[in-house]
């Protein structure tokens, strides 16, 4: 067990430190995507490595060579002093990755500069209204007329839709391959006509979230990732990403302390919650899983570093991380009572009402990304080595 | 011998129901939801009698008894209906006739404009959920000052509100010295307040704390109500939504682990019923129990309605968790009659205060 | 709601306590299953009504017309007058009412009068080590040589094997029929030669059951019931009986008050357990539970009397009852903390080692008569109208 | 960096359960159980190194750390191991350590005892598990008396033990004053004895209370690895079994019940690995954190452990309730684990108490 980063690592750390200290003045603070303030500190960060780090220099990166622990450190560096770390969005985590693994020459010098700079941002096409833990049964046809593809269908759950000025989707180009056979992965702008986005409200109020319509969106054939009929495995170089990062940790443990602080400046009848033995034992209680749950996610981090294995440590992290987020939001709102209700525009909302909107947030996080369900099925037969539901007669 | 509904309350559960299906579906919830009254629906439902239930037949009303309230109480609950039921409906005339005042006048005519719609009353109890921070309420002479952060109904003409001494009084909305506010909860389907009172002139409906003692547990049993028809509403659409969605080739309801949530649901909500149905019953009928058994139905009702409201929400996936099938509004209500009045843990110790422990 | 049994059964639960005044000093004290003390209060309730109630005087019983409530009352007060209510155990409960239904007016006069009167002891032979959720999948065979059946096989979880004269079996008949109608229903004396009876320790520590071995057992083919291959209905006549009194919501409440006893004389660093707000609060919580699923019993005694249905009611009793029950029985122990290990012949067991002991017995019951995992299939298909698992491929 | 086991811990690991594999089986563990002794055993895990884990390598022992202790204490739990490998192998170093007598004569010669299983010293910390009744030690001089329900070890010949005052002395089993009666627990794997304590006489090993406080976290932590041994046989066995037995033509394992049974086991043991690690490695090296890392594994793994308990017997349908199989030996060793030296809920309010809250 050594849990120091070692003197190389820690004058790396002081580095990203002095940048902060000369910088961070310039970092957005709620600017949007597309103001001038986030583009520059964009800019800035790509400069000096602190994004699109090993992204190679001839597609606009830093090109640093992949280092799990500095981008650990740069991450933690970052949140210590509350400093903007960058864009993020789909575009960036997910298809800057996925082209540098199997698209052109020309798709990587097209469209990876302008992603990381946060100038062209995108949104993707995954779920269909019925395809949802079963995405392979995706229904949204592309077929070929000329040099374009046609693409006709739905789409769902696309976050970022009514602010992007691209999507990766995938699309059935072959109807009569299996299902995972038939699917394609197409790039092509928000703006083609044919394309509808409407915004689709979740539970917590807000249209997070969009549906997209497409009729007849011509979209040439050489926007293709990958080749025909391969597009599942296109996605899935990268599926598995999104799904770890659901449940954060280190999030949760952020979320912890603020719960405690509640606690400690809330009162019932005139006593600190914080002083109740009933909820001094729900709140160790829960310390005591977030705790693990940290320490879970520095054991996966040291076994990516030290290329050792323990899969069960990854596989479980989303359903565990999930559902324990949901209960902190949850026992926050009891510990509220009454006031915990508070909602939308009313004053009397602690920290802005945050209790509430994420004690639904996780259950939407519960759900999305391979629901509690699916997630153990997968634990049952990727970790425990659990035979797969037998095949059902036709 | 007969634990159960009689045929008269069997019968009015399913002429409710079926008004509440017909006439207040879920489209009028959103509407309400987005900012319309709830007049029109109250007026509707009064004219069925659901605003005399518990209003005595000298005054019009229909005479009947708590239990007949929490079968409406769970109607409304199932179809998450916007009304002013509990308090106009059930806590207003039970303070009444609790405080011996149902015969007496000015009340008798009051309680014959409340059953028709036309007068609502709202509900102010500090004392019913733990008081946080500066809530609460002290008298004066014939004047009340102080503040109730969450109090039912934001239409009402006026409210009965508890006292930190255990009297209850009565408010005019409009009453000099009477402010209100929208508190605006995560719940749509009720509209709630905060309340301001300062030398607010008020009338005092009792002095004896044993009113809002039981005023507290009859609203216990009908939030508990509430909770169990939303959710047994909340499992109907599970069942119904996991036999129509299909993945994978096939209804996802033939898969075991989406069964067995749907079995957990009905396992837990299934004893909650006998539950409610007693302790509202003891309210009428067995003094001795009627504290407790309001208790264990809040208590319980605000952990398995919980539970069904998560459970149910994660069978309807992605769709649950929508605005497009509406389903949480649902949800909501049941986190709302989860702390209104008292959340779990809070009822709790105080049964174990209620039976010496 | 009318909770009264009314003037009529209110005068008879005045005769069953005069009874007991009278008679009650006559009970048996602790003496077993064949002590002359055991048989004559059998008698004796017989003779009276209180045993054998509804079982044609014919047969030896009293031939009453079935009532619920006057069983529900002589129960009652049995109960509460601490007073042995007679003889139990599966030849009562199951056999005999499943001879009324089908047996022979020969078996019927053979086997139900000395069954009821405890002089003869039966046990069952249904599971088998390869055939418990999937009870039709039993493989002890049973073949035809001459007047006899030959039976050979194994059965497991016979839980008065040791003391039986005779016992009522399920063997398999028709080895080329679909498996549940291969199946007969046979009747033969554990004295029968090829009958080996191995004692089967659990997990508490005690023999509460047994292993039967069969090895050319001999039984006569008239012992059946009902026809050859319908063993499994003649079963399921009364199966259905056994798993509602699994978790008894009135011994629970039981159970319920003397945990209550307990926290208020166990101390904790010198505070009565009681006092503790966290332990006060999981003791309301389960108290709910038990109140809620003591009503529900009370709302299925009331449909049976009434003739109305509600079938979930009955459905989730043996779930939520064994979990339940099991749930209280782990919580004492916790209330216990060290000295709940407490075990065997230690003397500082409180309460005679119950507490643990039944922690573990009521596990063993969420796991027998039907699984938590099959109650739950049962619930969702029987009580929501679920589909059924769809049929696997060959 | 390296959150996780050296490769010495991975190697020390791998050779101490090949040992516990082959030459304590289950077999040994049953005749444990019925009355034998575990000297033999022990002998045999001494030889390989185990008595002298902690022993400083001055007096001939390995000289490791707390983590490596952990290691071999979740080896055990896999394979409820009868040994007394707490108290004489884990609990004796530390406390002379801590106390600043490891290298002081005679208990510099004792270690050299201790590591080769010659000498067993039992554990007697009323303070533990929250004092009930009349348990409790007090000092007067030199001599102890008082009561330990729940001591380890009922071979041991001496014990340390704690007193009232937070001290902590070194008794002789064959001091005069000194009595021992089995304590039966329902875990037979581990016998435990209640000590009286008439006027004993008895040596005083540290004033510190703090050294107490040591033993008692690093005793929480060697509990919890323990579980978390027993946690991870429990839901392997599971996934065997469920492999194996067939039901209605299939394996049970195909059913998704029973997988997500397994899901949740391993969900829920998963991140218990990392805690358990974690707080052994601050027990050496960041002190700050010992305490309540120590109480968060004690805690988490009293739950996960009852938890996966239940869980994997339930997998095990009617064989896991039988004696036949032997799964209720981990079973009611998760079960001693939880209560022994405090349950969580006792341990949490602990937590509470050490962070200030």
């Amino acid at each position: 067990m050594d849990l120091s980063y070692g003197p190389r690592y820690e004058a790396f750390r002081e580095e990203v430190r002095g940048f902060l200290a000369q910088y961070g003045h310039e970092a957005p603070r709620g600017e949007g995507l597309r103001s001038e303030k986030a583009l520059a500190w964009q800019r800035r960060l790509i400069e000096h490595g602190y994004a699109a780090r090993t992204i190679p220099k001839a597609y606009g990166g830093y090109g640093a060579q992949p280092d799990i622990l500095e981008s650990r450190i740069i991450a933690e560096a970052f949140a210590a002093a509350r400093v903007s770390p960058g864009l993020g969005g789909q575009g960036i985590s997910m298809l800057v990755p996925t082209l540098l693994e199997v698209g052109t020459e020309e798709q990587k010098t097209t469209f990876i500069p302008p992603t990381i700079r946060g100038e062209m941002i995108w949104c993707q096409g995954y779920s269909e209204p019925g395809a949802g833990s079963d995405l392979a049964a995706l229904r949204t046809s592309a077929v070929v007329d000329g040099d374009d593809f046609v693409v006709n269908g739905q789409k769902i759950w696309t976050s970022t839709a009514h602010l992007a000025d691209w999507i990766f989707c995938l699309v059935r180009t072959e109807p009569e391959a299996p299902k995972h056979q038939g699917i394609s992965f197409l790039l092509f702008p928000m703006t083609s006509p044919g394309i509808e986005v409407r915004p689709l409200v979740d539970m917590t109020g807000v249209a997070n979230f969009n549906e997209v319509f497409f009729t007849d969106v011509r979209v040439p054939t050489r926007q293709i990732v990958g080749q025909r009929g391969e597009g599942w495995k296109v996605a899935n170089t990268i599926l598995g990403h999104e799904r770890g990062s659901l449940g954060d940790p280190n999030a949760t443990m952020t979320r912890f302390n603020a719960l405690l602080e509640l606690m400690r400046q809330e009162t019932i009848d005139g006593h600190r919650v914080i002083d109740n033995p009933l909820f001094r034992d729900r709140l160790a209680a829960l310390q005591s899983r977030v705790l693990a749950m940290r320490l879970n996610d520095m054991r996966i981090l040291s076994n990516k570093l030290n290329g050792e294995a323990a899969p069960l440590a990854n596989l479980i992290s989303k359903l565990q991380g999930t559902e324990l987020r949901h209960e902190l939001e949850g026992f926050a709102i009891d510990v509220l009572g009454e006031l915990g209700l508070a909602y939308g525009a009313n004053p009397a909302k602690q920290d802005g009402g945050s209790w509430q909107t994420s004690y639904m947030y996780f259950l939407g996080l519960i759900i999305g990304g391979g629901t509690s369900q699916i997630q153990k099925n997968i634990i049952s037969e990727r970790g425990l080595g659990m035979p797969r539901e037998p095949k059902l007669a036709k | 011998m007969k634990f159960g509904l009689s045929e008269d309350q069997t019968l009015l559960d399913a002429t409710v129901r079926r008004l509440l299906a017909d006439q207040i579906p879920l489209d009028a919830v959103r509407r309400y939801a987005e900012g319309d009254g709830d007049q029109e629906n109250w007026n509707a439902l009064c004219e069925l009698g659901l605003g005399g239930v518990l209003v005595p037949e000298s005054a019009g009303g229909l005479g009947l008894g708590i239990l007949d309230a929490a079968v409406l109480a769970e109607a409304l609950g199932y179809y998450v209906t916007p009304a002013p039921f509990l308090g106009s409906a059930v806590l207003f005339p039970r303070a009444l006739t609790q405080a011996g005042l149902s015969e007496v006048e000015p009340w008798h005519g009051r309680l014959g404009e409340a059953l028709s719609g036309t007068l609502r009353v709202g509900v102010a109890l500090p004392q019913a959920g733990g008081q946080r921070g500066r809530d609460g309420v002290q008298a004066a002479g014939q004047a009340l000052s102080g503040t109730v952060t969450l109090a039912l109904d934001d239409a009402a003409q006026a409210y009965l509100v508890g006292a930190d001494d255990g009297a209850l009084w009565w408010v005019g909305a409009d009453a000099p010295g009477f402010t209100r506010e929208a508190f605006e909860t995560v719940d749509r389907t009720r509209r709630s307040v905060k309340i301001t009172l300062s030398e607010c002139p008020a009338t005092l409906l009792s002095q004896n704390p044993a009113v809002l003692a039981d005023l507290r547990a009859v609203a216990w049993v009908m939030l508990a109500a509430d909770t169990l028809g939303a959710s047994r509403a909340m499992l109907e659409k599970a069942v119904a939504y996991a036999g129509e969605r299909e993945q994978f080739n096939r209804p996802i309801a033939t898969f075991q682990a989406v069964k067995h949530m749907c079995a957990e649901m009905a396992a837990e909500i299934e004893p909650c019923t006998a539950l409610v149905w007693y302790a509202a019953h003891c309210q009428d009928h067995l003094p001795q129990e009627a504290a407790t058994t309001a208790g264990h139905a809040k208590a319980l009702l605000g952990d398995v309605g919980q539970f069904v409201a998560k459970t149910a929400t994660e069978v309807h996936g992605g769709m649950g968790f929508t605005d497009l099938v509406g389903l949480h509004y649902w949800f909501k209500r049941i986190g709302f009659n989860r702390q209104c009045f008292g959340n779990p843990q809070r009822v709790r110790a105080e049964l174990a205060e209620l039976q010496g422990w």
